[in-house]
């Protein structure tokens, strides 16, 4: 009963019950799509292969939606700044309608030099989707951009769900194989518009990249039906095993090394860790944990919430507090959003400082990692890669941030990630095993060919 | 020697004074006594005996003798603290600018034997006192030697305080294979007082070193760059705590700086048999080294002179030394110092 | 100074305004509870409160010899270290007065003396033993050296010392003492010059039992001294003492006035053009120090924010706004009178302390305020300033820590956690979460300890320094007999 | 600032001169509100005792002299004060005004004796006041307050800045003088929070445009329906409307002198919420005064006016959440405190043997020693206690000097000074052991028992009561404590099952004690607190239970109200019974009051009269079925006199009670819930008791005589056995 009744809005993140009206019109669209060349569409698809490769690369759907973001993000203001009824929800949403988006075109150029190759807009809404964009899809991608689905693992999967359904409602058209046209004329926009929403995580770029293998493994002779049904059920067979299967894997290993009157310590938010920890709980493992927090996502409050749910002896800090629980811990335990092949941890910003932290007062760190997240990309600082989020995610509402916009010279600088050097890492938990980093590329090339 | 011949025979004994002889019988005499203290001694006692009566014989007198003391035992850097400082407030309490004229100052010293023996010794009620207060309730200490200021230190902090109540520490003592007798007194001498203690080979120091939170140890000497000389092993201990980055603490009383400079281990100005090396066909021992001849010597003689003179140190009483960057600080009774203090009031009081 | 805000809750400036009529207990009284309740924090406010009412203490202390005010400054001061002892400016301060006044006594008694010479700066080794020292103390008349009398007078020859050069340190001394001074025999955290220690060991004291002659530490002991030597004078002499105290107060006032400026003149030495400097929290000293590099260069700063404490107060500095928490911390009160760094040119970038170690590697200098610095060159900062004293020290960029000199505590913490203070979670976690309010431990730490291996550089008013020679400046300013002032357990 | 005193004085002059009409002066103090302010100091008004329940400690100590974590409550509400500006300051004592004054004359606080003191004045109002709202009403006739004032309760623990709040306040007043009072609430979250009250929820409803408050109610847990009722109008007027339920009331009130004069122009007000709010929002259109809301998001501000707050607070505190009004900022002069890693806050001169573990969270004050292989979590330990070896204390607060034996347990328990605990002693959650109580060892102490050796007061006598073996073993001092006072129950169990409906309940109580009290004479209720519960009427000694009553009641009522089917109604009435083991008469009791209620509300709102009121109330289907079965059980004569006592005495202090309950007898012979013999044998009694009788029971029966007489002819002759059953019921 009775919430301020302002807030009867919603909650933030459109579940799909809120899709636009497209859904039908996607599959006249492609029908029209077929009187294109076949030499187009095998360019379409080369250019989309190599987006995917450099999965940084601005896709040109993005240009076209770059024109409509501005006013696209002013429809959108209202939704999100009612969103802030349940507050534990990542602050993103509370975007104050005042505050301008790095987007929109400005005299001063608000973006922060160092990071300038970052910065991509980011759609907010379905309004600059284009035409052949899959409704589950448009869906999925809201949810991204407004980290509703955040995890690399949950985009990942989320991502691969609906690509099911994009394949069940595809139909080949006339005159085309589907091997040749599924990729490169509907995956692909799909592909270009979730990127838009949020740059794809690395799995997710390794995940896509197997599955347009996949897709072109597909017999030419196979009947639609069937080929799509192998299709679905590969992806489900590559959810279980790289996903499901693995965390199971990760978690049972990890737990081996959660002992009695452990203290861990952990950073943010990892559903394996999470995971982990739970299960380390239910088998009866006496334990602390210590969460250590930090701005703008707060993602480890929902970690600590939801062990202190069942029973857990939780500390929470923010990333201040660190050097003071430090001590306290035994072992730190490290979510990852990739394995680079140099053995470094890419990971949410201020990982790389738990790491730190841990490596001086010698504790040992592990990091919890499915082999769908290692990348034989290697980084040697965070600045090279990285994800830049709107710097309004920064401001505080009501505090003195709100007009940041209009001070000269001043910038916001939200990075997402930060890369943890290999020499603070004790062990990567895998579902194939443990490992040092060093032995990352070794791992991943395994994984890649268990792929193949 | 001319020094001899200057001291008369005194109290019925016949036998002319010999500086060494008087510094062991003070050392024999009291074992709470360090060596440079006894050192001093021994020279008042020289003084009383010396009858020297200009301040240029008399400076000179000390001057020799200290140097004839040294010569005769082995590892004299710790009595050289002593001697040394004699020497340097006889000279600068002797400067002719200087309103105390010769007799004062000679008086004095005699007349005042006692009264530094006990001031030595209440330095080291001075930094038990300071020194409590790095003991914290829970914490976990870590020291080895036997150390007097080091066990006054530990025992002052098993003492409930009027404020702050009881403090409840632990200490992991590292035994010394070749001074069980004195581990075991040290380590009784705390158990006795209700701290627990537990026992670690030297070998498992870097094992136990995660458990611990500060180090303290003594020292024989303190170096002009604010180092310390100290028993064997002590220089291990130090690179360890660094490692781990544990504090480690020196408690010495300030009349142990020395006037030294060693640039590393092996310019401690004394050679020690540490490192021996040896095959099968040398005659006399089976094992590279063997210390177990001198182990029970050195039982139950007090320690530091338990070699003969001539014979240069062997790893039984052998010492090290710790370079200042792993000093987190020294405890004195005048306060804690960092090292880079030390070495100022080294500097200043010797130019 | 911070004005008095809007409003009836008390803060610095209700306090100062109320100060010139309350009577004299009663704002000592206010202070310490304002101490108690925070609604005076940080160094500055302190320090400014404190100094004042001292100031009063001075002004209204019906003046019989100086041994009592000294005591009397002791009592005060005790009462308002203990009120609140994580504020260390104000022992500081105490202790600044303390030893301003010894020093006061000691010319006013060595006029008399008319070896004024003698007095200031002799190298030490001869000032131990030659005797004009203890001669002053005990008085001409004891001036015919009998042994006895030479030990006897060696003890008091501390005391003496000590205040010597006290005369050296003048406030707003922009110039250090030179090393062969007397000094030397300070360069302790703790208790006695070493010297004399040493020398000790060989003197004679009336005392012969375990207690060496610095028995002096103790404020009652002390004074004594003084009193007995003062007593005939003070007659005489004590209204133009007192103006000078007064006044000596006054000038440690205006260097709480003048500090960041001071420190701010060394900025264009350490900062130069297109560098990369971050910075953490905010703090007047740090703003005018890159204030004042900008007007000659161009560079970028990056400030970590500091969530969630000082955000606010970050916040405001960077947009030049006003912190709308005003009654929580007067700092920010100072802030707005301070234009910000975008205003002189310079780029900001804000972010969060997550982020510092990802933008490290490309920072030239980290620059930090302190809470307070701690003799053996460690300090106390804003929580985060740790971790990224660490984070530079891993990426080998060098730290310079901007402090004021009345920051600088000669206690020695001999547990450094003691210093810390835990805040108010209700800042991490909203209060009304109520499942997490009443199963999660929350833990805000306000301060962090940075030890001395992670700072490179120091910056006070008095120039820049190596960590490993605060413990000299500490020498400079304080007297070792005042350090314990206000834990007689620690005062042999 | 003096003179500032001076001309505060000065109008507080006038307004004596002026005196008399209370509109006026409030208006007057809000004209002269504007130029003068920034000079002015700022008054508060501490009510120190009226609310609460801390038995069986407030039997012996003023409950906000109670130590919560080692500091006695007064000083938070106090400092709260000083740290807000307050110059000049009222305390209220309700009970035990000797000690408070003592107390206060000891500390720092009190201006004359303590030049220390931030106060410029400190005022100890002794008054004869039982509730909050003869405190005002008493409070306005002196004519202290001329200005705009602070209105707090003597157990308010508070961090709060109140500056921006009381700018907003001057802001409105200048603006409308109409705007008279602002109240501070405190966000909790609409989940479980442990220091929002626990049953009672209230209910603001507030227009966020203006901060205004437009509409006050209170639900509780076992409400039938969760309906509030709001005056149409009231959604016209306003654009935005927002209905708050996840508020804590923290109880400070920002007021101007008008509110005082409307305090004393409604006589019947007794509590500042339930009465005084929402009465005074009922009807703006008469008086067209308007109250605000300063809803907080930050810092912390609550009140320990129950076990079930005390213990939250208490946590709060521990986890540091009051800071700086934490332990080791030593408020008051001579706490040494410090703060150690881990959450261990310790005075000086603790003993702590080497292998006992003081845990997280846990405060020891001076001189305490702790043995061997005790384990402390959670927990409040006053000084000079002596614990021994292997004891086990979890969640409990444990006062100066108290003695644990070796192998004791305690868990989640109250231990009040010098009490003794023998060793290998159990005491189980939610006991409450008071001053110098000692259990003698080996001895195990159930559940919710609270355990006193206060001297027990009856009818004004005070006796002392033996110790009893059962409960403190042999040896042992002290003995179970149940008094008259219901809702000491329910406080004990509010401090374990956190389902407080003190704060109403007591309220409601207070209301009824104080009509009744005009009534039955033998009301000679606890002076330390206003709220004998009316239950006392009917000397239903220890089980029955005053939120039981309460509940039932606004249960059935609200059945009533919406015609709602009482099929339901009935079964949860019968849950509600079972879960607080009620007695048959509390059931009739309830069930009286319910119905009474309901059909004088719609004499007076809807007009109707008496009879019909009675029909449509009665008539609510399912109502029959349920009076019989539920209300006059298995028909017997005894029970169905009670209940006409109890629709008696409940109608003594309605409107038109005597009608009513003609109407209501009739209805109900009608239906034959009742039989005539019950009528006339309760009409006999009451003859009996002639003079006996209080003349408003007598005045409330006369309308049915008529009804009595029509019976009598019926009827022939009568029976006249006597048995005073229900006449003790109604002393």
């Amino acid at each position: 009963m009775a919430s301020p009744s302002s807030a009867t809005v919603e909650p933030a993140g459109p579940n799909p019950s809120t899709k636009p009206t497209q859904p039908e019109s996607a599959a006249p669209r492609l029908s029209g799509a077929e009187l294109k060349k076949q030499k187009q569409a095998e360019k379409a698809a080369r250019r989309a292969q190599t987006i995917q490769e450099k999965q940084a690369g601005v896709p040109p759907a993005a240009q076209k939606v770059k024109s409509d973001t501005t006013t696209g993000a002013k429809t959108q203001q209202k939704r999100p700044s009612s969103a802030a009824a349940p507050r534990d929800l990542p602050v993103r949403s509370q975007r104050p309608a005042a505050a301008a988006t790095p987007e929109a075109p400005k005299k001063e150029d608000k973006t922060v030099e160092l990071f300038r190759h970052l910065y991509k807009p980011r759609v907010t809404s379905i309004a600059g989707a284009g035409k052949d964009v899959h409704p589950a899809v448009l869906a999925l991608g809201l949810q991204m951009s407004s980290y509703t689905i955040c995890g690399s693992c949950a985009r990942l999967v989320a991502t691969l769900q609906a690509f099911k359904k994009v394949i069940e409602s595809y139909a080949t058209p006339p005159g085309n194989t589907l091997t040749r046209h599924l990729t490169s004329h509907v995956l692909s926009p799909q592909i270009e518009y979730l990127a838009a929403c949020r740059p794809l995580s690395i799995s997710m770029g390794n995940a896509i990249r197997w599955l347009k293998l996949e897709i072109s493994k597909v017999d030419i002779d196979v009947p639609d039906a069937e080929a799509k049904k192998g299709l679905c059920d590969a992806i489900d067979v590559f959810i279980r095993e790289r996903v499901t299967f693995a965390d199971q894997v990760i978690a049972s290993s990890a737990v081996e090394k959660i002992k009695d009157g452990d203290v861990i310590l952990t950073y943010a938010k990892s559903s394996v860790i999470q995971r982990t920890l739970m299960t380390a709980h239910q088998e009866g493992r006496k334990f602390r944990v210590i969460v250590v927090d930090s701005r703008p996502l707060h993602e480890g409050k929902h970690l600590a919430a939801a062990l202190v749910g069942i029973g857990i002896e939780v500390k929470y800090c923010l990333i201040n507090g660190l050097s003071h629980n430090i001590q306290d811990a035994t072992k730190v335990l490290l979510g990852a959003h990739a394995m680079m092949s140099n053995g470094r941890l890419f990971s949410r910003i201020g990982t790389a400082l738990v790491a730190m932290e841990a490596n001086e007062a010698d504790k040992p760190v592990l990091v919890l990692c499915e082999t769908i997240k290692f990348t034989e990309r290697v980084a040697l600082d965070s600045i090279v890669h990285n994800e830049i989020a709107p710097a309004d995610e920064l401001v505080i509402p009501g505090g003195p941030l709100e007009k940041w916009g209009d001070v000269k010279k001043l910038q916001l600088c939200n990075l997402m990630y930060d890369v943890t050097p290999a020499e603070y890492i004790q062990m990567i938990v895998t579902e194939s095993g443990n490992v040092p980093p060093t032995s990352v590329p070794v791992l991943h090339r395994l994984g890649n060919e268990s792929q193949g | 020697m001319s020094t001899v011949g200057d001291v008369v025979p005194r109290d019925g004994k016949s036998k002319p004074f010999d500086i060494v002889e008087t510094y062991q019988r003070l050392l024999a005499e009291d074992p709470e006594l360090t060596m440079p203290v006894a050192a001093i001694e021994a020279l008042i006692e020289l003084l009383v005996h010396s009858r020297a009566v200009t301040v240029f014989e008399t400076l000179d007198l000390v001057k020799t003798q200290s140097e004839y003391l040294k010569s005769r035992v082995t590892n004299s850097i710790s009595l050289s603290a002593g001697t040394d400082l004699f020497q340097r407030y006889m000279i600068s309490s002797l400067k002719p600018t200087s309103t105390g004229n010769f007799e004062t100052v000679r008086q004095h010293l005699l007349s005042n034997g006692r009264l530094f023996v006990s001031r030595a010794k209440a330095a080291r009620e001075r930094i038990a006192n300071y020194g409590r207060h790095f003991v914290r309730d829970a914490s976990v200490v870590l020291t080895h030697g036997g150390s007097r200021v080091v066990g006054a230190l530990l025992s002052k902090a098993a003492e409930a305080s009027a404020s702050g109540g009881n403090v409840r520490f632990r200490v992991i003592y590292v035994l010394n294979g070749d001074r069980v007798s004195e581990s075991k007194r040290a380590v009784s001498d705390l158990r006795a007082r209700g701290v627990p203690v537990a026992t670690i080979p030297e070998g498992a120091v870097g094992y136990a070193m995660g458990k611990v939170d500060l180090v303290i140890v003594g020292a024989e000497g303190v170096v002009e760059n604010g180092g310390i000389i100290s028993r064997l092993g002590t220089y291990q201990l130090a690179l360890l705590a660094k490692a781990a980055g544990k504090p480690f603490y020196v408690a010495a009383e300030s009349h142990k700086f020395v006037r030294l400079y060693p640039l590393g281990q092996y310019d401690l100005g004394i050679d020690q048999e540490v490192i021996e090396f040896r095959t099968e066909d040398e005659p006399g021992s089976t094992e590279p080294v063997d210390f177990t001849d001198i182990t029970p010597k050195s039982a139950e003689a007090p320690e530091y002179f338990s070699s003969s003179p001539t014979k240069p140190n062997t790893a039984v009483d052998a010492v090290d030394y710790t370079p200042p960057a792993l000093v987190s600080a020294l405890i004195t009774e005048s306060g804690v110092l960092t090292p880079s203090a030390v070495s100022e009031e080294l500097i200043s009081m010797w130019y | 100074m911070p004005s008095v805000q809007a409003g009836y809750a008390p803060n610095l400036g209700v306090f100062l305004k109320a100060l010139k009529t309350q009577q004299l207990e009663a704002s000592i009284e206010h202070l310490i509870s304002l101490l108690k309740r925070r609604q005076i924090r940080n160094s500055r406010p302190c320090a400014i409160a404190t100094a004042h009412l001292l100031l009063r203490v001075v002004a209204r202390f019906k003046w019989t010899d100086i041994g009592k005010l000294l005591q009397r400054i002791q009592e005060v001061g005790q009462r308002l270290v203990e009120a609140q002892p994580k504020e260390m400016v104000v022992g500081n301060i105490v202790r600044r007065v303390l030893g301003m006044i010894r020093d006061e006594a000691k010319e006013d008694r060595s006029e008399d003396m008319s070896d004024t010479a003698s007095i200031t700066q002799i190298d030490s080794p001869q000032r131990e033993t030659s005797d004009p020292a203890p001669l002053r103390t005990i008085g001409v008349s004891t001036a015919t050296a009998s042994p006895l009398r030479f030990g006897a007078s060696n003890a008091p020859g501390s005391t003496d010392t000590d205040s010597d050069d006290g005369s050296a340190r003048t406030p707003q001394g922009g110039h250090r003492p030179p090393l062969m001074t007397s000094h030397t025999s300070y360069a302790v955290l703790n208790g006695l010059p070493v010297q004399q220690s040493m020398f000790n060991l060989l003197s004679a004291t009336p005392s012969p039992l375990s207690t060496p002659p610095q028995q002096i530490d103790s404020p009652q002991a002390g004074s004594g001294i003084n009193a007995a030597s003062v007593a005939q004078r003070v007659a005489a002499s004590s209204k133009d003492l007192k103006a000078e105290v007064i006044s000596g107060i006054e000038e440690i006032i205006d260097e709480l006035d003048q500090v960041d400026d001071q420190m701010a003149g060394y900025a264009q030495e350490h900062i130069h053009s297109n560098e990369v400097i971050l910075t953490h929290s905010s703090s007047t000293s740090v703003q005018k120090f890159l204030l004042k590099a900008a007007e000659k260069r161009k560079f970028t700063v990056i400030v970590a924010e500091s969530y969630p404490n000082d955000h606010q107060a970050t916040h405001a500095a960077v947009t030049g706004s006003v912190a709308p928490d005003l009654g929580s911390s007067e700092d920010t009160s100072l802030e707005m009178f301070l234009k910000p760094l975008t205003a002189a040119g310079i780029t900001v970038v804000l972010t969060t302390d997550a982020a510092i170690f990802a933008i490290m590697s490309r920072v030239n200098k980290v620059i930090l305020a302190t809470h307070a610095v701690i003799a053996n060159g460690g300090l106390i900062a804003a929580a985060g300033a740790r971790i990224i004293a660490k984070a530079a020290k891993v990426h080998k960029i060098p730290v310079i820590v901007v402090s004021g000199v009345y920051k600088l505590s000669p206690e020695y913490p001999f547990e450094f956690e003691s210093l810390i203070e835990y805040g108010d979670p209700g800042r991490i976690v909203k209060y009304h979460d109520g499942n997490l309010v009443d199963n999660l431990e929350i833990d805000n730490p306000l301060y962090d300890y940075v030890p001395p291996d992670l700072v490179d550089l120091y910056i006070t008013n008095l120039g820049a320094h190596a960590p490993s020679y605060l413990y000299r400046i500490v020498a400079d300013h304080y007297k070792p007999e005042d350090i314990n002032f206000h834990k007689p357990e620690l005062q042999f | 600032m003096s003179h500032a005193h001076k001309s505060a004085k000065g109008a507080a002059g006038g307004e004596k001169g002026r005196g008399a009409s209370k509109g006026k002066r409030g208006a007057g103090a809000g004209a002269k509100k504007p130029e003068d302010d920034r000079e002015e100091s700022l008054q508060a008004v501490v009510l120190a005792d009226f609310e609460g329940h801390f038995s069986p400690f407030s039997q012996e100590k003023p409950k906000c002299l109670l130590p919560l974590a080692n500091t006695p409550l007064l000083e938070y509400t106090l400092e709260f004060l000083a740290m807000s500006g307050v110059a000049d300051i009222y305390i209220y004592c309700g009970a035990h005004s000797a000690e408070i004054e003592k107390y206060i004359q000891a500390s720092k606080w009190y201006p004359p004796l303590s030049p220390a003191s931030p106060f410029k004045s400190l005022e100890l109002v002794k008054s004869t006041a039982r509730s909050v709202g003869d405190a005002l009403r008493d409070l306005d006739a002196r004519d202290l307050i001329t200005r705009d004032f602070l209105l707090v309760h003597g157990d308010l623990v508070s961090n709060l800045p109140i500056d921006a709040a009381l700018a907003a306040h001057r802001a409105r007043r200048i603006a409308d003088k109409n705007a008279i009072m602002t109240m501070i609430l405190r966000t909790a979250g609409l989940g479980q929070h442990r220091t929002k009250s626990g049953g009672v929820t209230p209910v603001f409803v507030c227009d966020p445009t203006k901060n205004r408050c437009l509409h006050y109610e209170e639900m509780h847990a076992l409400q039938a329906n969760k309906y509030l009722n709001i005056d149409p109008d009231l959604l016209s007027d306003h654009a935005e409307m927002e209905i708050r339920t996840d508020l804590i009331d923290c109880g400070i009130d920002i007021c101007t002198p008008d509110v005082l004069a409307l305090w004393a122009e409604s006589f019947d007000y007794e509590v500042p919420r339930r009465h005084f709010l929402h009465g005074v929002l009922k009807d703006y259109e008469l008086n067209g005064k308007t109250i605000h809301t300063e809803i907080v998001e930050e810092h912390y501000a609550a009140r320990a006016f129950n076990l079930q707050s005390y213990e939250a607070i208490s946590k709060d505190v521990l986890g540091r959440w009051t800071y700086p009004l934490v332990p080791d900022s030593n408020l008051i002069s001579g706490q040494s405190y410090k703060f150690e890693r881990g959450g261990l806050c310790k005075e000086n001169g603790v003993m702590l043997a080497r292998t006992c573990k003081a845990g997280k969270r846990t405060v020891l004050g001076r001189d305490t020693s702790i043995g061997d292989g005790s384990t402390l979590t959670n927990s409040i330990v006053g000084r000079r206690c002596i614990i021994g070896k292997n004891v086990t204390i979890r969640d409990a607060y444990i006062w100066d000097d108290v003695v644990i034996g070796d192998g004791t347990t305690v868990h989640r328990a109250i231990i009040a000074h010098e009490a003794v605990i023998g060793s290998q002693c159990k005491i189980n959650p939610a006991t409450l052991i008071s001053y110098g109580v000692r259990i003698s060892d080996n001895t195990e102490v159930k559940e919710k028992s609270r355990i006193t050796r206060a001297k027990r007061i009856e009818d004004d006598v005070e006796e002392v009561v033996p110790s009893d073996p059962e409960i403190v073993g042999e040896g042992g001092k002290g003995y179970l404590f149940h008094e008259d006072d219901e809702d000491e129950d329910e406080s004990n169990e509010s401090f374990i099952y956190s389902t407080a409906h003190l704060n109403i309940s007591s309220e409601s109580i207070s209301t009824i004690t104080s009509s009744i009290s005009i009534g039955s004479p033998t009301t000679s209720r606890s002076r330390l607190s206003s709220f004998a519960g009316s239950i006392s009427d009917d000397g239903e000694a220890g089980s029955s239970n005053e939120n039981f009553h309460h509940d039932a009641v606004s249960g059935l009522l609200d059945t009533l109200k919406e015609n709602g089917d009482f099929d339901s109604a009935k079964l949860e009435f019968m849950g509600l019974r079972l879960s607080n083991d009620a007695t048959d008469h509390q059931i009739r009791r309830a069930i009286a009051v319910a119905f009474t209620k309901r059909i004088a509300q719609l004499v007076e709102q809807e007009k109707l009269e008496p009879s019909k009121a009675a029909a449509s109330a009665f008539g609510t289907s399912g109502a029959e079925n349920f009076l019989k079965t539920v209300a006059v059980g298995a028909g017997k004569e005894e029970d169905q006199i009670d209940f006409i006592h109890c629709l008696q005495k409940d109608l003594v202090h309605r409107n038109q009670g005597a009608m009513i309950l003609a109407a209501v007898c009739q209805r109900l012979y009608q239906m034959d819930v009742l039989e005539e013999d019950a009528f006339l044998r309760w009409w006999e009694e009451c003859e009996m008791l002639a003079e006996g009788e209080a003349e408003e029971m007598a005045r409330v029966r006369t309308k049915t005589k008529v009804f009595i007489d029509w019976l009598r002819e019926a009827e022939s002759e009568s029976g006249s056995e006597e048995d005073d059953e229900s006449e003790d019921e109604s002393d």
